[in-house]
């Protein structure tokens, strides 16, 4: 299991699923219509590490942060 | 790297990092203010901070900055933060000035784009999400 | 335009202007502080101004400011600045940070080239002119 | 008679002198050794504006400044 979190202005409580990759939680979190318009947007961090690829492994109990746009300052 | 609940208090900051670096021996040292403009009929803005993932980009940014012997520093407000108060101080320190004015504005603009903080308008008490002011970190689109 | 005798007081400065703007509604302050590093074993640098020409360069800076919605402000010291002391601090106010960042890089640049103020070493308590370090200003050589 | 002053490090007294135009001053000062070093470095106020032609016409109590290179800050 990994837990998945939604950041800042999503208003979603975190969401625990089973996932390999992060090609296995994208395809999860498009099941969800209340991301659709989120997701697009959206970077996102493993372990509070910014990430880049789809294929990036995953073990249980990796947090994964959804990080809508910013505007900080 | 500070966050406050609240507005922050510019002065003490301002001083707090001139003291700090009072016989380090840097030549210029250039602040960045961010102050909230009464516009739109907002009272405040609000911000939520993803800390983690803030520290590691501040990380990056001292790394940066000491490659070029240079020292940065800031301060962001956390939660409601009123008109004509400030939410966001930065600041380069570097012997040289050049290295300074090049640096806040890379600094600055860095911040503006990748920063993972959340700006809401305060509008009668209610918290809007800034959607039209706000930017796509770098990566973004990678689960879509 | 502020000239004191001797070192900034640099905390009461960045304070004051801050004050002076608290509610004109600039989203973006940047002050560039410059202070005397301890190099080539000087005690101070020390300041001759020429304050007439200095005044109309500042005029036409706060001119130019205005036109992009901006202020500039600056003070300068006169006489011997000990190092670790501060001889120098500009800032500009704008309501947006983009014209703030390119107007802090360009009037500091062009006080460094064009305001009417000779620096000295000071060493040994002799004032030594900082010939190498200086710049002409533009128009130099028009009586050669 | 127009006056011309020293600024700076160059730490000469001023001094009154007949000219009617800039061109008169320059011919005047190069005939100055202790200004030699100094003349193609700097630049010239005329009454505290600045100034670029040498062909200015000056009047009687004129105020010439002579600035040498600068380095504030």
């Amino acid at each position: 299991m990994v837990k998945v979190e939604f950041l800042g202005p999503i208003g979603k409580a975190p969401i625990e699923i089973e996932a390999l990759t992060l090609a296995d939680v994208a395809a999860k979190l498009k099941e969800d219509t209340s991301l659709t318009a989120w997701l697009d947007k959206c970077a996102v961090a493993l372990n509070d590490t910014m990430v880049n690829e789809l294929s990036v492994a995953l073990k249980d109990g990796d947090k994964i942060s959804i990080l809508p746009p910013v505007c900080g300052g | 790297m500070e966050l406050y609940q609240g507005s922050l208090d510019v002065k003490a900051i301002f001083g707090r990092w001139l003291d700090e670096e009072a016989t380090s021996n840097y030549g210029a040292y250039i602040p960045f203010v961010g102050t909230i403009r009464a516009e739109d009929g907002i009272e405040a803005l609000s911000f939520d901070i993803y800390e983690p993932v803030l520290q590691k980009w501040f990380e990056e940014w001292q790394e940066k900055a000491a490659a070029v012997g240079a020292v940065v520093k800031m301060a962001h407000s956390i939660g409601d933060v009123p008109v004509h108060t400030s939410s966001y101080v930065s600041a380069v320190f570097s012997p040289k000035r050049r290295v300074a004015l090049e640096l806040i504005d890379l600094f600055v603009e860095d911040f503006k784009a990748n920063a993972p903080i959340w700006k809401y308008d305060v509008k009668q008490g209610k918290r809007i999400y800034a959607a039209d002011r706000s930017t796509p970190m770098s990566g973004a689109g990678l689960l879509s």
